[in-house]
């Protein structure tokens, strides 16, 4: 118990005392607070993996008068992420001492990752809905500071657009998720997760289920994204951080479809039911249009933002089908993408700093003369970013698509099929796009302008997220039956 | 007239007779020894302290209960009657009260004006309105205590003498007086409709089932609500708003933005307690009242480039914020009113001290205009750190859990009587709301331009912030953490 | 005994003429009576009302007389202000935008 | 099953996979590479000919677990290996030549500074199609199946500085991910209409249903894949361009991996795959389109390597076309044999025209022209390549190619569908398109140059007795020469690299080191296996009756010879000797542009790529337009409700009884 609030702890003292910390001392304070910020990590990360161990239960009375309670507890579905927040939040800002943030304080800067962890992990931990959303808003403000005074130096007017979508989009989903969750929890009775989980919407007629399912996928679905409410995820992309970039493609929009696992697939089966074609729908339109997107962008942290959107549509399609398959399918994919796009944010991340742009018109020495180092972490990347079987992105689009080809009885089979028919396309697309880009920056003769390879804490975060990249491609189950037990409580079917 | 002799319980009474005591004691003592200035500061604080400890007895009381005076000895009805919800804001205002007059705290520095008594005392004239208004359950008692909260304001409001503070007098006159008369034919109605002088349910459930007397009640409620909605700045009884405290000086704003509203708030929660038996229905004016001010608040927010008309217009969206839930008709949405209302009160108090102390410090003309704050996090971080958080708790954002936790507990009602149209406005109102505070928070956490840095180093600033000033700021600051880490110390004001 | 129709009647159109005089009039002082006529329909409907029911509190004519009480007190800051007003501008034009 | 083979099993996927990943470590250096990259194809062909052993001698064949199950509620997915007569065979062959082609490497990448990486990508490549092979599981088949392809396009991209071997590269995987589309879906119907990913139970289950819809479309679905892998009309056209990759790529690509996958997976999938009629009939008109057309197209080619690639489309369509043929009882043997046959020879081609391309820098026909002359030792396994791939008697090719026309007979004869017709039709037509383009390669290998002409005048004469006598030396030398290096390697070996260095010295500016003892291994064991591969009907180890339909054999080996004079008559004797020159200069290049394939495919991209026009605009103009509009009317509100907001108080009042009114109105209304 200790251990999961010293968890939560450790990242909310250290990112308040970091910002409060004057900027007095700029430059002295710039390794400190690198050095400050990378213990607190370590230390939270092994903390987080302890209570992932020993999985305990934290029950404290908060808001009485709103029958809000601290509830934290960790259960296979959060696990993967958990750890996944952790071990991003380290990377982050190991990957920081390549890059040191420019734009304004780094007390400031580290700071306002810690909070991102916070946030995250406070979102995956609780288990009262009203404290999920309070978490859920805790990332809002420290990613809008990343973005807009962290972001890309070149164009203020570019960094307000981006920051300002950003956090406004958010917040417009998470308001509509917050009405979603009070008329969940004042429907039923209960705030309780877990509870409501158990409930399995027991007395909620369909038209009430589907009202609160519907709020809560809009607003789940924005922060997803989920098409169509994705624009603001690329220029947010395109001008974070790298840090920033990576906490949000890699945590931030896996807390959308958490939620959405939580608090409408549980809670609201029958409401979810029936919207279930339409949003796999959009999923699936959000699968061809990112992927056809990506084919034709130039700027290469957009194009990796728009194939995010085209990942998440399979996550998204993975939940509709509510099937044990799809659910499992949803979460497998909602790390891998988690592991990718944090790879492929790093990596490119570095590019923009070497290149001063991450423009794929102009012609760049190509990576595999220059820079083998970045050229392979850029195959793999790009390789599971296709979905090569083998690697971590096959697994969750490969059942993704199989569970839309065969969803749960109460879903429109045809329709599902069809779905499932056309996420098989967005395959072919994403390797169009993956390759596309390889053969731009990969491959080719040019050898200038020069640039030095990745190394120290850069490679390393690398290649640690390479071999993520294969050790969960080779060994699936390692996420798989974590969240197995869980999920099958979820669908309430029996595994044969 | 019957032998009605009323008891009183001057205990019960106190956070009324305080304030009223003090004021006239002021003017006593400014009779007595003129050109004394501190003393009647201190003795208006003193009379603030005692009747918010008189208030310590009704906080936090179990649903029902009361405390109550002025009783008829026949009939039992009182005329005075502080449920937890009125004590709290019976506190809030008297905690207002006192931050004003930290404000607006003589510097001995500067020449008196000569009018400080007056100042002090109908502040405290004032603020006894607002207290009495709380408590008022009968038509006479409330119009008076009403109009009591109301007239001082005005007087305040011209007494600098400017040309823009008698324009914005003359405004903030003009409605009031017309409000008033609209009051007066309320309470009119009100008698005509229920034969009552006592604003109680039974009054108003005796009405139910007479057709002809019904209409004559939903009158008299729709003309409450206009006239109340004049106070708390509602669309489209707001205009006046800008204007008053643009050319107020900035304590009188901060007033008018904190303890006005408190006394309007409690005049209608009155109101509507009384006719809550009547069902939802009845309030459909509010809800559109409540999405009107929202919108066209954060809209026009949006636009001001003077940091008190953006507060001023702030108040128009938040107010449309405290009314929302009353559209739902329960104690629920009583309780949320009101705990809406404290969360804002203290927060707006906040961003005030802090653009005071800047006045104080920059000067007016760079302390009203938005573009003078700049870069304020690099000149006063401290400062800077506190308007932050009163911004981000006005926007509802973490870390100003408290803003955030109002608008759960405002939504709340609305969400259980299934009004989704409203909550949606709500929600995108949220999202307005954010734009409006963090262009503000954005322009503060700039860069510093380098020209202004050196033409204006930190050293030259020629005269700090008055220590009352400051202690304003790091009381409200305090108390805004405080209730951030734990809301429920301003929630279990109002009731469990 | 009058019908109570009579009294109403009245109530309403002072109050109209009331709404319309702070509608209409333009001169500060002109609506200044145009709230009056409002508060005085008000009061005459405390009256008449007191009158009809009479209840042991006499509510409706102790409340007219609270109402009196007021609008003296409100008419005291108005005019004061009203001429704070004029000696700034030079006349009480309310559609007169503000400074 | 004894943990022995259980172990083994696994070893035999695991080996090459590990030597992939040590690989890249390694990188940089040569020698640790080649080690590392041919240990594992050694402990690989070890393991794997253990499980042949283990198969046929103790009758051992099952699952073999591996990363255990998925907890997939609903689905099961095992992830099982299966080891039985089938995979065991391929398994060895696969192992045989991976083994023969990472030797071969080490010689031909001599002087690349990506040898470590393109070692330890064919180790992967290995991995894969091991994996494909010995699968029990369709995610299994699909994870090594779309391995096998990633590695091709690092393969046939090696020369990344070459942007037309990126473009290739490139185009190799689109247009086989493209066709793994309906792969995909396939494999997703099987395995839901079963509950399963396990092969044989599915199977087990779809057997149960023969006539289903579900399975004729799962089965179509798969057929597109198989078509995209094994380059079979209309996405053959990969596979030629393909041939921008080092030799030794193209090598593994063509011979017993990648394309041949296709054959193996539906080889694996038979007992289902005869039940659909319909997919049948699909298979065989693509397969028969496929064979005749690219063997026409093959005659056409201007480079030889080409030659060779569209040999291979052709050939692996005679392959695929037995399993559209073959009855229930024959099975999915002859296809099998024709696997393994082909692996060797074509392997074999590959390699030899490599060493070949390496001596005379190049592999374009006038390059090559005349090269086997100059180079005598390339003589004998060329000319065994060549007529193992014309299918003469008795190599292995001929056996292999007896074993589908007899499929298709016994098709006829048992069934009498029309599949069995056009299938019999389209190899007999083959075989002398194959003959005919064989014989033109090996015309213009064998013809002497013009200086040599003109300076010795008898030399054409010459020529023809040579041609007359190879073909000759060939039934008889492959006991002795081809025969020689495994059993004495060292003393073949020394002199024949005394030869190579005469070649070396006589080529000074080409520069590329003496061929290694184990590249010319390498060569010297598939010429081997192509000339006594037959032989295997004899064995167990296929599934097969040994018989030859005799009546079948006779008649395809006069149509061989019969091609064989035609073609012969019909070479110049000037120029290079190409006989492909008949067609005239227009249509060979029409015939080197494959027929203009490639342009249908930039069509059809470019349309995905207008289609992503659209949504980009479509993304700023209509989905964000929304987005920005809410900005827009946002500012229209704000600056009406400036212009509204004039200051003056009386208006102030007349909004106020306005609102009055409106609440009053709607108070009362709505009650």
């Amino acid at each position: 118990m200790v251990i999961l609030l010293a968890a939560l702890a450790i990242p909310a003292l250290t990112g308040t005392a970091l910002i409060l910390t004057g900027r007095d001392s700029v430059r002295a304070s710039e390794a400190n607070a690198n050095l400050v910020s990378l213990v607190a990590s370590i230390a939270t990360a092994a903390l987080v993996v302890a209570t992932v161990v020993t999985r305990p239960k934290v029950d404290y009375q908060w808001l009485p008068s709103l029958g809000v309670r601290w509830q934290f507890s960790v259960d296979g579905i959060s696990a993967p992420l958990l750890i996944l927040t952790a071990a991003l939040g380290i990377a982050v800002v190991v990957h920081a001492r390549s890059y040191p943030p420019h734009g304004g304080s780094p007390t400031t800067f580290y700071g306002c990752l810690q909070l991102v962890e916070l946030g995250a992990l406070a979102t995956f931990l609780s288990r009262d809905a009203v404290v999920f959303f309070l978490s859920f808003e805790i990332v809002l403000i420290p990613m809008w500071v990343l973005i807009s005074r962290f972001g890309d130096s070149h164009d203020l007017p570019a960094r307000v657009d981006a920051s300002g979508r950003f956090v406004l989009y958010t917040v417009l989903g998470s308001t509509l998720m917050l009405v979603g969750i009070l008329a969940l929890v004042h429907s039923s009775g209960t705030a309780n997760l877990d509870a409501l989980a158990a409930a399995r919407g027991a007395g909620l007629d369909r038209s009430t289920q589907m009202v609160i399912a519907a709020l809560l996928l809009v607003g789940l679905g924005i922060k997803i994204p989920m098409w169509p409410f994705h624009t603001w995820l690329p220029p947010a992309h395109t001008i974070a951080p790298t840090a920033g970039s990576v906490l949000l493609a890699a945590i931030l929009l896996k807390m959308g479809t958490y939620g959405i696992v939580r608090l409408v697939i549980a809670p609201l089966p029958i409401g979810f039911g029936a919207l279930a074609p339409v949003f796999a729908a959009a999923g699936v339109v959000g699968i061809l249009w990112g992927g056809l997107a990506c084919l034709v962008e130039n700027d290469l942290k957009r194009l990796i933002a728009y194939s995010s959107v085209a990942h998440m549509g399979f996550v998204v399609l993975g939940l509709s089908s509510g099937t044990t398959v799809g659910l499992q399918a949803a979460l497998f994919a909602n790390i891998a993408h988690g592991v990718v796009s944090a790879l492929l944010f790093f990596l490119v991340g570095g590019l923009k700093e070497r290149w001063g742009s991450a423009d794929l018109a102009t012609a760049r020495a190509a990576l595999r003369e220059v820079s083998p180092r970045l050229g392979l972490a850029l195959v793999v990347g790009f390789a599971a970013s296709l979905g090569l079987p083998g690697l971590v992105g096959f697994w969750g689009e490969f059942l993704a698509m199989y569970s839309a080809w065969s969803p749960a009885a109460d879903r429109p089979e045809g329709f599902m099929r069809v779905l499932a028919v056309l996420a098989v396309t967005g395959t072919a697309v994403a390797a169009g796009y993956s390759l596309r880009v390889l053969r731009l920056i990969w491959s080719g003769d040019r050898t200038t302008p020069a640039h030095v390879d990745a190394h120290g804490g850069e490679w390393s975060v690398l290649a640690v997220l390479v071999a993520a990249v294969l050790v969960l491609g080779v060994a699936p189950g390692i996420v798989l039956n974590t969240t197995s037990k869980d999920v099958s409580v979820i669908t309430s079917e029996v595994s044969r | 007239m019957s032998q009605a002799v009323v008891a009183v319980n001057a205990g019960v009474l106190l956070p009324v007779l305080a304030p009223a005591i003090g004021a006239a004691a002021v003017l006593v003592v400014d009779v007595v020894a003129q050109r004394l200035r501190r003393t009647h500061y201190l003795i208006a604080l003193v009379s603030l302290v005692v009747g918010a400890v008189g208030t310590f007895a009704g906080l936090g009381m179990a649903a029902g209960g009361v405390r109550q005076t002025l009783c008829l000895p026949d009939g039992g009805q009182c005329m005075y009657a502080a449920d937890s919800v009125a004590s709290g804001l019976q506190l809030a205002a008297l905690l207002a009260a006192g931050v004003t007059l930290l404000l607006s705290w003589p510097d001995d520095k500067k020449q008196s004006s000569g009018n400080t008594a007056v100042i002090v005392s109908l502040v405290l004239a004032a603020t006894a309105g607002a207290t009495a208004v709380a408590g008022a359950r009968d038509l006479g008692s409330w119009l008076v205590a009403l109009e009591l909260a109301t007239l001082p304001t005005v007087a305040l409001v011209a007494l600098r003498g400017a040309r823009s503070a008698i324009s914005g007098a003359i405004a903030l006159l003009t409605t009031a007086l017309v409000s008033f008369g609209l009051l007066a034919l309320a309470a009119a109605l009100w008698f005509t409709a229920t034969g009552s002088g006592f604003l109680t349910p039974a009054a108003a459930l005796a009405v139910i089932d007479d057709p002809t007397r019904r209409p004559i009640l939903v009158l008299s409620v729709a003309l409450v609500v206009a006239g109340i909605g004049f106070k708390l700045s509602l669309v489209p009884f707001h205009a006046w708003t800008p204007e008053a405290y643009d050319g107020a000086p900035l304590p009188i704003a901060a007033f008018l933005a904190g303890v006005s509203k408190i006394a309007a708030l409690g005049a209608l929660l009155i109101v509507i307690r009384a006719i809550a038996p009547l069902g939802a229905p009845a309030l459909t004016t509010i809800a559109i009242v409540a999405a009107a001010s929202m919108t066209l608040g954060n809209i026009m927010a949006l636009r001001q480039d003077s940091v008190v008309r953006l507060l001023a217009w702030s108040t128009v969206a938040q107010a449309g914020w405290v009314v929302m839930p009353l559209a739902a008709a329960s104690s629920a949405a009583v309780f949320a009113s009101g705990a809406y209302l404290l969360a804002y009160v203290l927060a707006t108090l906040l961003a005030f001290a802090v653009v005071a102390a800047l006045v104080q410090t920059r000067g007016a003309a760079r302390a009203r205009d938005l573009s003078g704050y700049h870069g304020l996090v690099h000149d006063h971080p401290v400062l800077a750190a506190a308007l932050g958080l009163a911004l981000l708790s006005l926007a509802g954002l973490p870390p100003g859990v408290l803003g955030l936790v109002a608008k759960v507990t405002a939504l709340r009602p609305v969400v259980a009587s299934e009004l989704w149209l409203l909550a949606v406005v709500a929600a995108v109102n949220a999202v307005l709301g954010v734009a409006v505070y963090l262009r503000w928070l954005r322009v503060v956490m700039a860069t510093a331009e380098p020209e202004t840095d050196k033409t204006a180093p930190v050293a030259a600033l020629a005269p700090s912030a008055h220590p009352a000033t400051l202690v304003a700021v790091g009381l409200a600051a305090l108390a805004l953490v405080v209730t951030s880490i734990n809301p429920q110390l301003i929630l279990g004001l109002l009731g469990s | 005994m009058i019908h109570l129709w009579l009294p109403i009647a009245l109530v309403c159109v002072l109050a109209g003429a009331g709404a319309y005089g702070v509608i209409a009039r333009r001169n500060a002082v002109l609506v200044l009576i145009g709230v009056e006529l409002i508060l005085n329909s008000a009061n005459l409907l405390f009256v008449t009302m007191g009158s009809v029911r009479g209840d042991t509190l006499r509510t409706g004519q102790v409340l007219t007389l609270f109402l009196i009480t007021i609008a003296a007190a409100e008419i005291g800051v108005a005019l004061a202000l009203i001429l704070a007003l004029f000696r700034k501008r030079g006349h009480i034009d309310l559609s007169e935008p503000g400074a | 099953m004894s943990e022995l083979v259980l172990q083994a099993t696994r070893l035999v996927v695991l080996a090459p996979f590990v030597a992939s990943v040590l690989g890249l470590f390694v990188a940089r250096r040569r020698f640790a590479s080649a080690v590392i990259a041919s240990t594992g194809a050694v402990v690989t062909l070890l393991a794997g000919s253990y499980l042949l052993y283990a198969v046929h001698h103790d009758s051992l064949a099952g699952e073999v677990s591996t990363i255990g199950a998925l907890p997939l509620g609903q689905l099961r997915m095992p992830l099982h290996l299966l080891v039985d007569e089938l995979s065991a065979i391929v398994v060895f062959a696969v192992g045989i030549v991976g083994l023969a082609i990472q030797l071969f490497t080490k010689w031909y990448l001599h002087g690349d500074d990506r040898y470590g990486v393109f070692t330890g990508t064919v180790s992967l490549f290995l991995a894969g199609m091991l994996l494909v092979v010995l699968s029990g599981d369709l995610v299994l088949t699909l994870v090594g199946w779309e391995v096998m392809g990633w590695c091709s396009y690092l393969l046939i991209g090696h020369y990344s500085r070459k942007d037309s071997a990126s473009r290739a590269a490139t185009k190799a995987f689109l247009v086989t991910r493209f066709a793994d589309l309906a792969f995909v879906i396939g494999l997703i119907i099987l395995a839901s209409g079963a509950g399963t990913t396990n092969i044989r139970d599915l199977m087990a289950t779809w057997s149960g249903m023969p006539g289903s819809t579900l399975l004729t479309a799962a089965l179509i679905c798969l057929l597109s894949g198989i078509a995209g892998k094994s380059a079979q009309f209309p996405f053959h056209d990969w596979l030629p361009d393909a041939m921008e990759g080092p030799t030794p790529a193209s090598a593994l690509i063509h011979a017993a991996t990648m394309v041949a996958a296709g054959t193996f997976v539906l080889a694996r999938l038979f007992p289902i795959f005869v039940l659909s009629d319909p997919a049948r009939l699909i298979l065989a008109v693509i397969t028969a389109v496929t064979m005749i057309g690219a063997a026409i197209l093959a005659f056409g080619q201007s480079d030889l390597k080409r030659l060779l690639a569209y040999s291979t489309i052709s050939q692996i369509a005679i392959m695929l076309s037995a399993l559209a043929v073959a009855p229930v009882a024959t099975g999915s043997g002859p296809a099998v044999l024709y696997l393994l046959s082909h692996a060797m020879f074509k392997a074999l081609l590959f390699l030899a025209i490599g060493w070949l391309s390496v001596l005379v820098a190049g592999t374009s026909a006038i390059a090559l022209a005349g090269g086997v002359r100059h180079h005598k030792q390339l003589r004998v396994p060329l000319g065994v390549g060549f007529l193992a791939l014309a299918g003469v008697p008795p190599l292995a090719g001929f056996v292999a190619k007896e074993y589908v026309l007899g499929a298709a007979h016994d098709n006829i004869s048992e069934l009498g569908s029309a599949t069995g017709w056009i299938v019999m039709v389209a190899v007999g037509m083959s075989v002398v398109l194959t003959a005919a383009y064989c014989t033109r390669a090996w015309l213009i290998l064998t013809h002497l140059s013009a200086e040599e002409e003109v300076t010795h005048e008898a030399a054409i004469q010459q020529a023809d007795a040579i041609e007359d006598v190879s073909i000759i030396e060939i039934f008889t030398e492959p006991a002795s020469e081809g025969g020689i290096p495994p059993d004495s390697a060292p003393a073949s070996g020394s002199t024949v690299t005394d030869v190579l260095a005469e070649d070396v010295h006589a080529e000074p500016e080409h520069g590329h080191a003496d061929i290694h003892r184990s590249a010319r291994l390498s060569v010297g064991v598939l010429a081997f296996l192509s000339v006594v591969g037959g032989l295997i009907i004899f064995t167990p180890l296929v599934a097969v009756e040994p018989h030859i339909t005799w009546w079948l054999a006779a008649s395809s080996f006069v149509l061989i010879v019969a091609s064989w004079a035609g073609v012969r008559y019909l070479a110049p004797v000037d120029g290079i000797g190409d006989a492909a020159s008949r067609l005239g200069a227009d249509r060979m290049e029409l015939f080197d542009r494959g027929l203009g394939a490639d342009g249908v495919y930039v069509a059809l991209a470019s349309q995905v790529v207008r289609l992503a026009d659209i949504v980009v605009v479509a993304d700023r103009q209509v989905i964000d337009a929304y987005v920005r509009g809410t900005v827009v009317v946002t500012r229209w509100i704000g600056v009406t409700g400036e212009r509204v907001h004039t200051r003056k108080p009386s208006s102030y009042l007349v909004w106020l009884l306005v609102g009055l009114l409106v609440v009053g109105v709607v108070g009362v209304t709505s009650w």
